[in-house]
């Protein structure tokens, strides 16, 4: 029973995935790809969560943090980019 | 499930070809990404996808799986993250150097 | 003793190393990497007399017994190609000094110069397949370096085309590994060898293996040799020299190891392919050669025909054809870099590439010219000099063995690139004398000193060929019996 | 107008030090478990690019002057320090060796030479990947 | 606690997780404009991550016995580093000139950042001369 639940969550997670891919080939603006990307990856976590439970296996969770981090890090660099046209400024006066 | 991972691999080379052959630059440089990747999946899939444990870390598990591929397939990123950052690096100071990206513009010709 | 293989190794990469922390001592960088390269070519001599003695050598890294550790193999043919390779580097360092400029001296080049040469050597010496796919990586890594070092518009704009035919095949490597583990579940050349003579050559380990010469080929310029005329073009001669002396010949090597060691049952079909395979590189590239009026364009479809006849060599697969292949790229390996530097030379000392505009240099540069026409002679295999010994072995055989389609098109196309290099020495040193020694870009002092190096030794080679034959059959030996590789790696004792 | 980045900035001091202590879990975790020293580098400058999305160059620059280039050099040297010391030791090349040590407070650790290896790993990485990343971003 | 009663506790966890996760997919594909689907994208997709993390977290806690550093670390992560991203993207959309929803009665920044056309010059600018 546990584990016909932990597969509805994944099946559920996958789905959202591609929800938001939709939105990322959509668009129709930069920003709105920029959230669709950064919903798949917060999903993308709580899939590998899902699925380190249904392993049973702790193996699987330094890629929580590890996607986490890169997510966030994607995100920022392209907000930057959308705002100031560059993603690393240099700050020279 | 090896057929299932084949299909994708087929997929990303098919995929990176066709970037390959873009006029862009960027794209040809993503397309070298994607076929690395095709191709790295490909070698975990050719020795069979196995069921087990991992090799180092479970100590009293039945079976365990090949811990070559993983080891050979970790090397190879390596190597690709070198050779994909140089060629990003080249393809940025081409396009600063020569102002375009356009492939078709840097056919050049024998005088220059 | 086992441990001084991997100094051949080890000494560039320190060097290598080193250089990085001292960038803006450009005496100091120079004289550094002169003295290692020429303690490494020590240490070559020494294990190559060790082999000549006690036979095949290996090392295992770590302690790890093979098949399941990383070997480092030296047997003949790598170690001759391992000499080889630092002479020419020696010669090009020599060169590079008068002519690569402070301005990518600065820039690490002589590092880079030093990692290229680990992942050649690297690539000779390694004892698995996936190592050489690691030391083909390091060479090629430090070769975009190099072809885009301190770039104009022109080299940047064909070393993005080298890399690119690089990157792809490389990954087409890492494919051909994958279905090669695969298969045989081994990635030791050795092993592979064995497991593939127990279970037989069948139809899929034959199509793999086409698959990996079609890798190889295109790292070799076998055929797919479209990419190399322009990127060799671009950078600074002293740099083609090194590229066009080495970077082939390890694709080549790789065909000469997997085809005599592994897949060698299956003769009719895989070495029949890699006879056209040479065949048609001859004919197209001696077509270039003789077509182009530019020097770089001729001397680097010269690489190409040369490609072709070893592996044209390589495919008639007797002993005696092998010993002339291991004959023909040594002393290919030597007259490329010989008459890269020299065009490298000529083209700096009247600024042009082209053929027609310039004319009568052997008035103010007579040295420059013999040691051309010596060079050229030595290309088309005039009888005393280097290149006759390889090209008579494999042409007996060929005639011998029936491939007389081989005799036939390695003698026209010897008779054209004879043709292409006379053509340059014509325009290039005959007639008016059109430069005075005021008008020159570059003085041709300290360069000429490579040029003699390299003269003597593809005289000496020629010359000198009853002394240099046996370490050639040597290698040649092993190549035509796996079994003797096999067991110095496997540490079978009868 | 100019815009400022005071709520990245904030997050950013607290995150960081999260990933870095991450990146150290990572490459001790290295010698048995997943992780090692190619991900600890890559995680490291993943840390110190937010660093730089968030501040700017030279802010970044003056708090932590370090030469990037020579960082890969150091990398590789140390590396190949500790695959050459098995030589001059006289075992074969790339040999390494462990011992548990007893500390007084942590009680039995392994102490491995190969965790040296992997410090140059790091090294490189760090170095090499910030080198790529700021020669894109520098010379605009 | 038995073993039946901590899956029941996980299940519930994850499957709320992850509904939330579904419904702020839905969200995004269905809210009108960018400035809507922020909500979408950013509050309920965080709660739902964290509400599962926090079940994978008491799973391997209380019945493998594993107290996790790394999922806690990565709780901690996504809690503090999801709403900064949605605001910059946010910012970043408005900065840029990204069109309101038609509906929208108000615009309080307007006279601060000037009109949406003005800020779409102005982007343009910036991503022109990237150094000024």
């Amino acid at each position: 029973m546990f584990d016909v639940v932990l597969l509805i969550s994944l099946l559920l997670l996958t789905l959202s995935i591609l929800v938001g891919l939709y939105r990322v080939i959509k668009g129709p603006s930069m920003p709105d790809r920029v959230y669709a990307l950064d919903l798949i990856g917060i999903n993308m976590i709580a899939l590998i969560a899902v699925f380190s439970i249904y392993m049973r296996s702790t193996a699987y969770l330094e890629a929580v943090l590890l996607l986490g981090i890169l997510a966030f890090i994607g995100t920022v660099a392209f907000a930057k980019y959308i705002e100031r046209g560059v993603a690393i400024e240099r700050n020279d006066d | 499930m090896e057929i299932l991972v084949s299909i994708l691999v087929g997929i990303l080379f098919t995929a990176g070809l066709y970037l390959v052959m873009a006029r862009s630059l960027l794209r040809i440089v993503l397309g070298t990404a994607i076929i690395g990747h095709g191709a790295l999946l490909l070698m975990l899939t050719t020795p069979g996808l196995q069921q087990g444990e991992p090799p180092i870390t479970g100590g009293d598990a039945v079976s365990f799986s090949d811990p070559l591929p993983q080891a050979l397939i970790l090397t190879a990123i390596v190597i690709n993250f070198a050779t994909m950052g140089f060629f990003l690096v080249l393809a940025y100071r081409s396009y600063k150097e020569l102002g375009t990206d356009d492939m078709d513009k840097l056919r050049g010709t024998e005088d220059d | 003793m086992t441990n001084i293989i991997i100094l051949l190794l080890i000494i560039p990469l320190i060097t290598g190393l080193v250089l990085i922390f001292f960038r803006n001592h450009l005496r100091l960088q120079r004289w550094t990497s002169l003295i290692s390269l020429i303690i490494n070519g020590i240490v070559a001599v020494v294990v190559i007399q060790h082999v000549h003695i006690q036979g095949t050598q290996t090392l295992n890294l770590g302690g790890w017994e093979p098949p399941f550790g990383i070997v480092i193999v030296a047997d003949m043919l790598a170690m001759l190609l391992v000499l080889a390779t630092i002479i020419v580097a020696i010669t090009c360092l020599l060169y590079a000094f008068k002519t690569i400029g402070e301005e990518r001296e600065r820039f690490y080049f002589y590092t880079f110069f030093h990692f290229m040469l680990v992942g050649v050597m690297g690539s000779f010496l390694t004892g698995d397949l996936f190592n050489l796919f690691v030391f083909f990586e390091v060479m090629l890594l430090s070769s975009y370096v190099l072809i885009s070092l301190g770039g104009g518009k022109r080299q940047l704009r064909e070393s993005i085309k080298y890399v690119l035919v690089n990157i792809v095949s490389s990954m087409f490597f890492l494919v051909a590994i994958g279905y090669l583990y695969g298969i045989t579940g081994t990635l030791n050349f050795a092993h592979m060898s064995m497991r593939i003579a127990e279970a037989g050559q069948d139809g899929l380990i034959t199509t793999v293996a086409i698959f990996l010469m079609l890798v190889f080929a295109l790292k070799a310029a076998l055929l797919m040799y479209f990419w190399l005329p322009g990127p060799y073009g671009a950078p600074p001669m002293a740099i083609s020299a090194l590229f066009a002396a080495l970077l082939t010949k390890v694709g080549i090597y790789a065909i000469f190891r997997m085809f005599s060691l592994v897949f060698y049952h299956q003769e009719g079909m895989t070495h029949q392919i890699l006879a056209w395979l040479g065949i048609i590189t001859m004919i197209l590239g001696a077509i270039g050669a003789a077509a182009h009026w530019s020097l770089r364009k001729i001397l680097a479809y010269n690489v190409v025909v040369a490609v072709g006849f070893m592996i044209a060599g390589f495919a008639i697969f007797t002993t005696t054809s092998m010993a002339g292949s291991v004959f023909y790229i040594v002393h290919d390996m030597l007259v490329k870099a010989l008459l890269f530097i020299l065009g490298g030379i000529m083209i700096g000392l009247t600024g042009t590439d082209k053929l027609r505009e310039m004319s009568g240099m052997i008035r103010n540069h007579a040295a420059l010219g013999w040691m051309f026409f010596i060079a050229a002679l030595a290309l088309a295999g005039v009888p005393p000099l280097s290149g006759f010994m390889g090209k008579l072995l494999v042409l007996h055989e060929a005639i011998g063995e029936g491939f007389y389609v081989i005799a036939a098109v390695g003698l026209i196309t010897s008779l054209m690139v004879l043709y292409s290099v006379v053509k340059i020495f014509i325009n290039g040193f005959w007639g008016e004398n059109q430069l005075s020694v005021e008008d020159e870009k570059m003085s041709t002092k300290g360069t000429l000193l490579p040029c003699a190096i390299l003269t003597v030794l593809v005289i000496g080679m020629g010359v000198g060929a009853e002394f240099v034959s046996p370490y050639i059959m040597q290698a040649a030996e092993v190549m035509s019996n796996p079994s003797l590789y096999i067991d110095a790696v496997m540490q079978i004792t009868e | 107008m100019k815009a400022n980045d005071v709520i990245l900035q904030t997050v950013t001091k607290v995150v960081s030090f999260i990933i870095l202590s991450f990146a150290a879990y990572l490459f001790f975790a290295g010698h048995h478990d997943p992780g090692g020293g190619f991900i600890g580098g890559l995680v490291t400058a993943s840390a110190l690019v937010l660093l730089f999305l968030a501040f700017d160059i030279r802010t970044i620059s003056n708090g932590i002057p370090i030469n990037y280039r020579l960082l890969v050099g150091i990398g590789l040297a140390v590396s190949t320090v500790t695959a050459v010391g098995s030589i001059v030791l006289g075992f074969p090349f790339l040999s390494h060796t462990f011992e548990y040590v007893d500390f007084p407070l942590f009680g039995e650790i392994e102490l491995a030479t190969s965790v040296l290896f992997e410090l140059g790993v790091v090294l490189t990485v760090v170095g090499g990947t910030l080198t790529i990343i700021l020669s894109i971003s520098e010379d605009v | 606690m038995n073993v039946t009663t901590i899956e029941v506790i996980v299940s519930v966890l994850v499957l709320f997780g992850v509904i939330l996760a579904l419904i702020s997919a839905f969200g995004l594909v269905r809210l009108p404009d960018v400035y809507t689907r922020s909500h979408a994208a950013t509050k309920s997709a965080t709660l739902g991550v964290l509400v599962t993390l926090t079940g994978a977290f008491m799973f391997f806690g209380l019945e493998e016995g594993f107290f996790s550093i790394r999922l806690v670390l990565g709780i901690v992560f996504v809690f503090l580093t999801a709403p900064v991203a949605g605001h910059l993207v946010c910012r970043a959309a408005y900065r840029s000139g990204v069109p309101l929803d038609k509906r929208t009665v108000q615009d309080d920044l307007e006279p601060i950042l000037g009109t949406q056309e003005e800020r779409q010059a102005e982007n343009k600018e910036r991503h022109r001369r990237p150094h000024s």
